[in-house]
């Protein structure tokens, strides 16, 4: 059963015509998938994974591609593999969906926005099984059980936006499997989510894999991800296949120098256990100064109390608010100089909120921030604008944060501009020095933001953010996005420029393992209040709070050995942060179960 | 969405009030006389006379009043008398228009059936052409007919309809005869020619107002529609084996009519504000025409309830805009 | 995956080879960018010959515009028709002077329409830059300071119920004579005209930009203009503005076509430039009547409203591409 | 036979938007009600007065009119009915009389009951119209399409103030004419159907009239002459090329008739300049050039009045330069008219010194240079004499400045208004103008001093020009006070003489009525003196 190829990708070649004449996604690809195993396939941003699997679909047309050459056989159940590169579009539209299910990229977009879950549901099954509507629903509202969803029923009739970015992954997972599909192409189903959904996700394909005998394609560049699934792992570089073999055998043995060096990039839970500083990773191929632990210093730089920041939920006919979204709820922590504290927690946990309200970009409602013995509340608009030179922040979204339309020197410039603290040619060269602090070649510097890789752009944002020479600076998820080489290239590079400037930074992640490498102390969020805080060493070593445990425990681990089953998997749906005008939370009250280390008594709501 | 709708609409009181009394001062400024079509053998006497029984000696601000009162007091009390057959209004004097010294009302209601017979069905036919073009545009992009679409759109939407018109008319009506060039409002349907007839006396209008809004609306659906074209939802629905027809005449059509419809919903007033020049071209006879006689008339009491209706559409399709967005699209919540 | 733009296939994010290029202008990409847009070049060239045909025409060509032939002169020279003519008609009245004849005041056709075309580009234009720039302004208040947002959008409502006629009559009472005192009486139309027919355009384009400013003010590299102190008037220039050229350059598109239009209508109603002042409305209006006879004095001007609009739609396609970094990558 | 030949069909440009004239001075209105409401006499196509209602038209042969010129006695023909069926009766005309005469109503034709002081009836068919002076001529009441005779049983509720509020009086008068009408609607169509109550009762021969509104003279002239869609087009104001074009069309014909209608330049006898004040401006200084009998003798020789006849009016136009140009007794011609002679006109500016000094080719009077502002309100064939009559002038070395003005505004009397044509914020205007009737005298009287727009009578007042001259105004007295025809036309003569040669204004084109009908329309008879279709009850349908 293992050994037969559901199917074979052999010499694949894909064009794409552009502007510049034509070019390759991917030149000569091939590799097997056999029922009842997950195949994953690994590697860097742009390496030709998503076009490899979308050309299996024959979708890579419509997005501009040509299959150029190469074969792409599929067993459609019959044993009489078909050759699907040059399949009639009638006999694709009874595979799509059909045989081969395919769960997307960005669970954000790859639902329609103006129909209902239900409807998108149901649409496959209908044309591919023939059902009656209410068949179809019924047989929709069971999968949306087996993808875990709660309340199924009522999903059913809400729109995407209504779901959260974990539901609405499940949806799309729902979506491919409906059919039964005998392949299952997983495009990177969990890069965007939090540990916890990306944990639960997870075991959800695992276990429809185990129970139905599909065969996945699993595609990732998480290697964390691909211990805890792959059965067989194929690593793709530059638009070529390098290397192939079990996954035992990719993380024991790696041949090829990339794959080494990817594993090498990848940060582990627990290898930063027993030291208690910071340090830079060590990484394959770069020439590299000696690796430091960062010390820091012990004076306070930033001093957060009982900080409250809640957003307006209005309505009624005269535009009253009527609730409050209780995003932050009486925080108090401190910064110190040439430090990083870490905020984690689940998304939606207030952690962006946190670290805007610090920077007043929203207002905060209650509380203290003082910010080397000023008071951030009081400054009026010009001395805020004057106290901004010395906070700075690196937005979660490196895309969303640049502006499309300038030039990347003008958006590392305009800090500069906007002081007055340079300007012509020193302007010019005050620029460059900051292209080469964040290791981009000068000639970037003309680029537009569309133009780079996530892991350039997020350089670019930290240029930004360095112009200043700010004494802090928050760091809001800004190595989420990236493929574990960048990330590590990137975490590498704040912790260079901490140990070089003595910088503070306010590290907002749900990553733990990249928690766990680059900060001093850390916050565990929930529902917007510190569950925890304390030494790294300590909260990593000993979680006292529930769902710091709930959390640590979700952590995908970079070792095929260190699977999690499904048991192991307890958690919650997230209570609702919005409460009426009137509602008055409890005070924090927090408990030293050892010396810095913190947890709230009060009650969060987990 | 309720309470987003009742407060637009409680705020579009004092808008459509400040609205008036802008048109009313406007109306007021502006030079031009009731007494400027009497001919110029009528002495300056007795125009001066004339003048003052339209009352025009009284200050303004009295005049402003007394049509604030006649238009929101006596004119909803004429509508009720007239459906439950009451009498409240019994004895008040209406909103009366100087040119005809009958109540401006009667007049519009009787202008209104072939306005939006003519303006409205042009307004359809352009809708019912423009979508398919601009959707297949958008889907061939850069193909002969999305080269020819825009060729074609760009031209009806810069040849004004006072030359279009005249054309057809020289062309249909006086070369092949086909069609009458002068729209007949007295016609009354009520049998098979008839309706042969309204359709022909229909047709050169509507197709002169067609080509413009044609022209504008293909021009929305297609960017809209390229817009969505290459969104990751179409590629979803794509994998799930959809045909072709299904994904963009269900999936992408649906995203791409958000904007358009509000488009499309933001036009309506002018249905009923007519097409001035249309209207005097083929003799239609209609609000459009009823505005343009008015203002050369300077029958201040028309233009200005004419204008206010005409504001109060306007205001009144934008929240439906509005609304429709927020129904269309379900991201969008008013709160 | 479309946005995912490079120059070579296998080209890596995290690979940073240079690019074989040299540094390039910004100038430079648009122009490249817009050169290879088929139907802008088509668009600028087409524009680029009717600006210099109207701007440079009446100083090369002998015949005047305004010339009114007298005495026996008249009924020789009236009526002609345009030389083409004789290609079916070896009996037409024609003289290869008048190569698109004359009007029934003997006045040749050409010179009219290369002159008619100054007043009418000239207005076109300046009108559409005055609305685009009202409706940008108006729009991008409303979408950005949302304190000014209500006001803002019911102004807008309130101009789009505002008769136009009544409001000509009104400026032309109130500003006509200061205005030819001050700068002539044509220039004073001029300035009149471009100014109503702005003022009573911007709407659409109003509420279209503050659709998009509303977006875009959400878009986290706003918050992090803020961020970086960048000063609210900074952010609307340097990264709003830009961001919302697209609907701007459309709406200046069929902007010009409304102003040449609506300039035609204003003279033909009497409230336009003074009689003896063709613009290319004008002509085209003056001609419907006698359009069986001399199809050439309707045909004329409506090919050079239609090419003009044309043009500038191709123009503004190929500008809206080239000026959007996104696009000009491809 | 009555109603045998179906349904006529007439389209008006403007559209009618009240059938009842008293309140409404529009021509157009005038016309479309004369076909329901009728005078006691009216005027022919001729100009002559023939008996409508009545037996004859009083005279003081026939006794009629009293010998001090200071009563009139009508005598209603015998058996007259409304188209109700209620009898017609004299106390219907002296209802009319204290319905145009209440102070409130606001009646457009009050001025056909000038100088009345009663109206009495001693019995059904007899009007006696008592006149508070001599008055030889007192053909003004009850005579012509003006001033019609309105039913006192539906108007009585409508007197004064509440004139406007009975509109279905107003849309739908009863009449003693050819017509009632079925359905109006204002400003655009009025369906009408033979009277069943008419007097003749083999009249009229059309069962029903369409009486459509709206649109342009050229749609008007197409609708006749080109696609025969409809029978009867009014008032065709085109290029005679276009109407020769359209009548090639072969559906119909175009028929033209004169009235007193003629289209002038005035010319400024106050200085218009804009540096002065608004309330100077118009009144008090005069003119710095137009003052003067070379300039503007010489811009009148200037202009070919042939060609703009040719290019403007065709066959409804005729060179003239008497500005009462109809009726035909009290015309002048005087020499040179007819011909252009710019030489002439060169050689008497320079003869007169004023001669181009600097330069530039435009002569200086006493150091100003002759620089006009000519303007006049939006119409094609305004349009085209403005661009000749410019050309022509600054061949004689006088430059103008073109302006034209929407017709509404141009005469409207809007003291607001800089652009109307009373206040004359011009050095010429050109327009064109007429009276009612067959006798000038008071249309004579807009010549005279005391008439003169002036900011104290807000603007109004006939004296366009603010010509002023004594001998004018003691001739016009004396006219007012003479009743002897032949004499009376030699007064008129010599009024019309020193208007013109004393620069009142320059006449250009006396122009007649055009107006079109199909050829298989029968009946057509055009009056210009009254109403157009006065004689609708003949009108047929030819083969
Ligand atoms: N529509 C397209 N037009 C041009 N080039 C494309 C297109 N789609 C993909 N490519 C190119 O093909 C290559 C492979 O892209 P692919 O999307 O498969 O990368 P990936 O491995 O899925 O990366 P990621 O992890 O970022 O999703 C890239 O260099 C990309 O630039
Ligand atoms: N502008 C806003 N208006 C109203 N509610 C908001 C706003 N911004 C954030 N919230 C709400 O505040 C809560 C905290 O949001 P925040 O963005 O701080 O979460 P986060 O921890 O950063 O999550 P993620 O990991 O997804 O970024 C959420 O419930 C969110 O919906
Ligand atoms: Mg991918
Ligand atoms: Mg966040």
């Amino acid at each position: 059963m293992l050994d037969h190829p559901i199917a074979q990708i052999k010499g694949l070649r894909v064009e794409f015509q552009t502007k510049d004449g034509p070019v390759v996604g991917v030149e000569n690809v091939s590799f097997d998938v056999r029922s009842g195993e997950t195949l994953c396939i690994v590697g860097e941003s742009g390496s030709g994974k998503s076009v490899s699997s979308l050309s299996l679909m024959r979708l890579v047309e419509y997005g501009g591609g040509t299959i150029a050459g190469g074969e792409l056989l599929f067993d459609p159940g019959d044993g009489k593999p078909v050759d699907l590169a040059k399949a009639e579009t009638d006999m694709m539209r009874q595979i799509r969906g059909n045989q081969i299910g395919m769960i997307f990229q960005e669970p954000m977009t790859a639902l329609n926005p103006v129909f209902t879950v239900g409807r998108q549901l149901t649409e496959g099954l209908r044309i591919h099984k023939k059902m009656s509507k209410k068949e179809a629903t019924a047989r929709a509202i069971e999968i949306l059980r087996e993808v875990r969803i709660p309340e199924a029923e009522r999903r059913m009739t809400q729109y995407p936006h209504e779901l959260s970015g974990g539901m609405r992954q499940r949806v799309v997972i729902a979506m491919a499997m409906a059919c039964e599909p005998r392949l299952l192409i997983a495009d990177e189903p969990t890069t965007a989510l939090d540990v916890t959904i990306q944990a639960e996700i997870l075991a959800l394909m695992d276990r429809l894999k185990r129970d139905t005998g599909t065969a996945v394609m699993f595609i990732t560049h998480d290697m964390a991800v691909v211990a805890q699934m792959a059965d067989r792992v194929v690593v793709m570089y530059r638009g070529n296949k390098v290397e192939e073999g079990t996954v035992h055998e990719i993380f024991d043995a790696p041949k090829h120098d990339y794959t080494k060096s990817l594993l090498a990039a990848v940060p582990k839970l627990g290898e930063m256990r027993g030291k208690p500083y910071p340090e830079p990773m060590k990484l394959m191929g770069v020439a590299q100064a000696e690796i430091k632990p960062i010390k820091g210093s012990d004076q306070v730089l930033l001093n957060v109390e009982n900080l409250v920041t809640r957003f307006p939920v209005k309505g009624g006919l005269l535009r009253r608010t009527v609730a409050q979204v209780h995003a932050v709820e009486d925080v108090s922590f401190k910064v110190f100089k040439g430090q990083t504290l870490s905020l984690v927690g689940e998304s939606g946990c207030g952690k962006s909120t946190c670290g805007r309200s610090l920077l007043r970009l929203v207002e905060p409602n209650a509380g203290k921030i003082e910010f080397e013995g000023r008071d951030i509340r009081a400054l009026n608009p010009r001395e805020l604008h004057k106290a901004r030179l010395d906070m700075q922040m690196i937005f979660q979204d490196p895309f969303a944060s640049l502006n499309p339309q300038m030039q990347l020197q003008d958006q590392v410039a305009e800090p500069l501009k906007n002081y007055a603290i340079a300007s012509g040619s020193e302007l010019q060269d005050r620029v460059a020095a900051l292209f080469d602090r964040v290791h981009l070649p000068r000639s970037f510097m003309r680029r537009f933001p569309h133009e780079m890789s996530g892991g350039q752009r997020q350089r670019i944002a930290i240029a930004r953010a360095l112009a200043l020479n700010p004494k802090l600076i928050v760091a809001d998820e800004a190595v989420s996005a990236l493929d574990v080489s960048v990330q590590a290239q990137v975490l590498n590079l704040m912790m260079e420029l901490q140990a070089d400037l003595g910088l503070s930074f306010l590290f907002i992640s749900h990553d733990m393992a990249v928690v766990e490498r680059v900060s001093h102390q850390v916050g565990v969020m929930y529902l917007g209040r510190l569950v925890e805080i304390g030494p790294r060493e300590r909260v990593f070593e000993n979680p006292a709070h529930a769902y710091t445990q709930a959390l640590m425990s979700a952590v995908p681990i970079a070792d095929p050995k260190q699977r999690k089953s499904e048991k192991d998997l307890n958690f919650k749906p997230i209570p609702s942060p919005i409460h009426p005008l009137g509602y008055t939370p409890e005070p924090s009250q927090y408990m030293e179960v050892e010396p810095g280390h913190f947890v709230l008594t009060t009650d969060a709501g987990y | 969405m309720l309470t987003f709708t009742i407060r637009r609409l409680i705020l579009a009181v004092p808008t459509l009030l400040f609205i008036s009394l802008v048109i009313f001062l406007l109306l007021e400024l502006a030079p031009g006389d009731p007494m400027a079509q009497v001919p110029l053998t009528v002495p300056p006497e007795v125009k001066e006379k004339m003048r003052m029984a339209l009352g025009l000696g009284e200050p303004v601000h009295i005049r402003f009043w007394k049509w604030l009162v006649q238009f929101f007091w006596i004119e909803p009390q004429v509508l009720v008398d007239h459906i439950f057959g009451t009498t409240f209004s019994q004895g008040d004097l209406r909103v009366i228009s100087w040119q005809t010294r009958s109540p401006v009302m009667d007049i519009v209601v009787q202008r209104l059936p072939q306005t939006l017979s003519v303006v409205g069905t042009a307004y359809i036919v352009a809708i019912l052409i423009a979508l398919p073009i601009g959707i297949y545009s958008a889907y061939r992009q850069y193909s002969w007919f999305d080269q020819l679409g825009t060729f074609v759109s760009m031209v009806g939407f810069s040849v004004p309809p006072f030359f279009s018109g005249v054309l057809v008319i020289v062309i249909f009506s006086v070369q092949l005869g086909w069609f009458p060039s002068i729209y007949d409002t007295t016609l009354v349907v009520n049998s098979w020619e008839s309706f042969v007839k309204q359709l022909q006396q229909m047709v050169m209008p509507v197709m002169v107002l067609a080509l413009q809004i044609t022209a504008q609306l293909s021009r929305f659906m297609r960017a809209s529609m390229l817009d969505n074209l290459n969104q990751d939802y179409v590629r979803t629905a794509r994998a799930k084996g959809l045909g072709e027809y299904v994904v963009v005449m269900v999936h992408v059509l649906r995203n791409s009519m958000i904007p358009v419809v509000t488009v499309i919903a933001l036009g309506i007033p002018s249905i009923f504000g007519g097409a001035i020049i249309t209207e005097q071209v083929f003799k239609v006879n209609g609000i459009g025409q009823l505005l343009i006689g008015a203002i050369q008339a300077n029958d201040l009491p028309m233009v200005q309830t004419l204008t206010f209706i005409f504001a109060v559409l306007i205001v009144m399709f934008n929240l439906i805009a509005d609304v429709l967005y927020g129904i269309l699209d379900p991201r969008i919540r008013y709160d | 995956m479309t946005e995912a733009a490079k120059d070579q296939p296998v080209q890596h994010s995290s690979v940073q080879t240079e690019p074989a290029s040299p540094p390039r202008s910004q100038w430079h990409d648009i122009w490249v960018q817009f050169k290879s847009h088929r139907g802008a070049l088509f668009g600028a060239c087409l524009f680029l010959v009717i600006v210099l045909g109207v701007v440079v025409g009446p100083f090369v060509y002998w015949n005047d515009a305004k010339f009114v032939p007298t005495g026996r002169d008249f009924i020789k020279l009236r009526d002609m028709r345009p030389i083409y003519h004789i290609l079916w008609d070896s009996g037409a009245k024609m003289d290869w002077a008048y190569p698109l004849g004359t009007d029934n005041l003997g006045r040749d056709t050409l010179a009219r329409l290369m002159f008619g075309g100054r007043v009418s580009l000239a207005v076109g234009m300046a009108a559409m830059i005055l609305a685009l720039i009202l409706g940008s302004l108006i729009g991008v208040m409303a979408g950005y300071f949302k304190k000014l947002d209500g006001l803002l959008m019911r102004l807008t409502d309130l101009f789009l119920a505002l008769p136009l006629l009544p409001m000509i009559l009104v400026a032309a009472v109130l500003f006509r004579e200061a205005l030819s005192k001050s700068i002539g009486p044509e220039g004073g139309v001029f300035v009149l005209i471009v100014c109503l027919i702005g003022i009573t355009s911007w709407m659409p384009t109003a509420r279209i930009v503050r659709g998009d400013v509303l977006a875009i003010k959400e878009r986290e590299f706003v918050l992090a203009a803020r961020s970086i102190g960048t000063k609210p008037s900074n952010i609307i220039t340097r990264h709003i503005l830009p961001n919302v050229m697209s609907p701007i350059m459309v709406s200046a598109t069929l902007g010009i076509a409304t102003a040449i239009i609506t300039e035609s209508a204003l003279s033909f109603l009497g409230f336009g430039f003074p009689p003896d002042f063709p613009t290319w409305g004008r002509l085209l209006n003056d001609a419907v009547d006698r359009m069986t006879l001399f199809p050439e004095r309707v045909v004329w001007p409506g090919i050079l409203i239609s090419l003009t609009v044309l043009s500038v739609n191709y123009l503004g396609d190929g500008l809206r591409d080239a000026l959007d970094p996104r696009i000009r990558g491809r | 036979e009555r109603g045998a030949d179906g349904q006529v069909s007439i389209i008006y440009w403007q559209a009618p938007s009240i059938m009842n004239p008293f309140l409404s001075g529009g021509t157009k209105d005038i016309e479309a009600a004369s076909l329901v409401i009728e005078p006691l006499a009216r005027y022919n196509s001729s100009g002559e007065m023939v008996p409508w209602l009545v037996e004859e038209v009083p005279t003081v042969e026939n006794g009629g009119v009293n010998a001090e010129l200071t009563q009139i006695t009508w005598k209603i023909k015998p058996g007259l009915k409304w188209s109700d069926g209620s009898d017609f009766t004299s106390g219907d005309v002296k209802f009319t009389y204290d319905y145009c005469t209440h102070p409130e109503g606001g009646c457009a034709q009050v001025t056909k009951f000038e100088g009345v002081t009663s109206v009495e009836t001693p019995d059904d068919l007899t009007v006696v119209v008592n006149f508070g002076s001599a008055t030889p001529f007192p053909y003004g009441p009850f005579v012509g399409g003006e001033s019609p005779i309105l039913q006192a049983a539906q108007f009585s509720e409508c007197m004064g103030a509440k004139a406007p509020e009975c509109t279905e009086a107003n849309f739908n008068p009863i009449g003693t004419g050819p017509f009632v009408v079925d359905e109006f609607k204002p400003n655009d169509v009025i369906t009408l159907s033979a009277n069943p109550n008419y007097r003749d009762p083999a009249k009229p021969a059309f069962a029903k009239v369409l009486f459509k509104g709206g649109g342009d003279a050229t749609a008007a002239g197409r609708a006749v002459m080109e696609t025969g869609e409809f029978d009867y087009a009014w008032n065709l104001q085109l290029a005679p090329d276009v109407i020769a074009q359209m009548e090639a069309g072969g559906k119909g014909k175009a028929v033209a008739g004169f009235g007193p209608l003629l289209e002038r330049i005035m010319l400024n006898n106050t200085n218009p300049s804009a540096d002065l004040g608004p309330e100077e401006r118009s009144v008090i200084r005069p003119h710095p050039f137009l003052s003067d009998p070379a300039v503007y003798k010489a811009m009148s020789m200037a202009i070919d009045r042939d060609l703009l006849v040719e290019i403007g009016y065709g066959k409804a136009g005729r060179v003239s330069c008497s500005w009462v140009p109809a009726p035909e007794a009290f015309a002048i011609n005087p020499e040179g008219c007819d011909t252009q002679d710019i030489a002439g006109a060169n050689a008497m500016l320079d003869a007169a010194g004023i001669v181009d000094t600097d330069g530039d080719g435009i002569r200086e009077k006493d150091g100003t240079p002759l620089k006009l502002l000519y303007q006049t309100s939006t119409n094609a064939v305004r349009q085209d004499f403005q661009a000749l009559i410019k050309q022509w002038w600054s061949e004689i070395g006088i430059e103008s400045e073109l302006r034209n003005i929407n017709s509404s505004v141009f005469f409207g009397g809007d003291p607001g208004s800089p652009d109307t044509f009373q206040k004359f914020y011009a050095d010429v205007e050109m327009y064109a103008n007429t009276f009612n009737g067959t006798d000038p005298q008071s249309y004579f009287g807009n010549g005279l001093c005391d008439k003169a727009p002036r900011p104290e009578t807000q603007w109004q007042g006939e004296n366009i020009s603010r010509f002023c001259d004594e001998e004018f105004d003691a001739l016009h007295a004396e006219l007012s006070a003479t009743a002897d025809m032949a004499k009376r036309i030699e007064i008129g003569q010599k009024l019309n003489t020193i208007v013109f040669e004393k620069g009142g204004m320059i006449p250009l084109v006396h122009r007649g009525r055009l107006s079109a009908h199909a050829n298989s329309l029968g009946g057509v008879d055009l009056n210009v003196w009254d109403s157009e279709l006065w004689n609708a009850a003949d009108w047929f349908r030819a083969e």
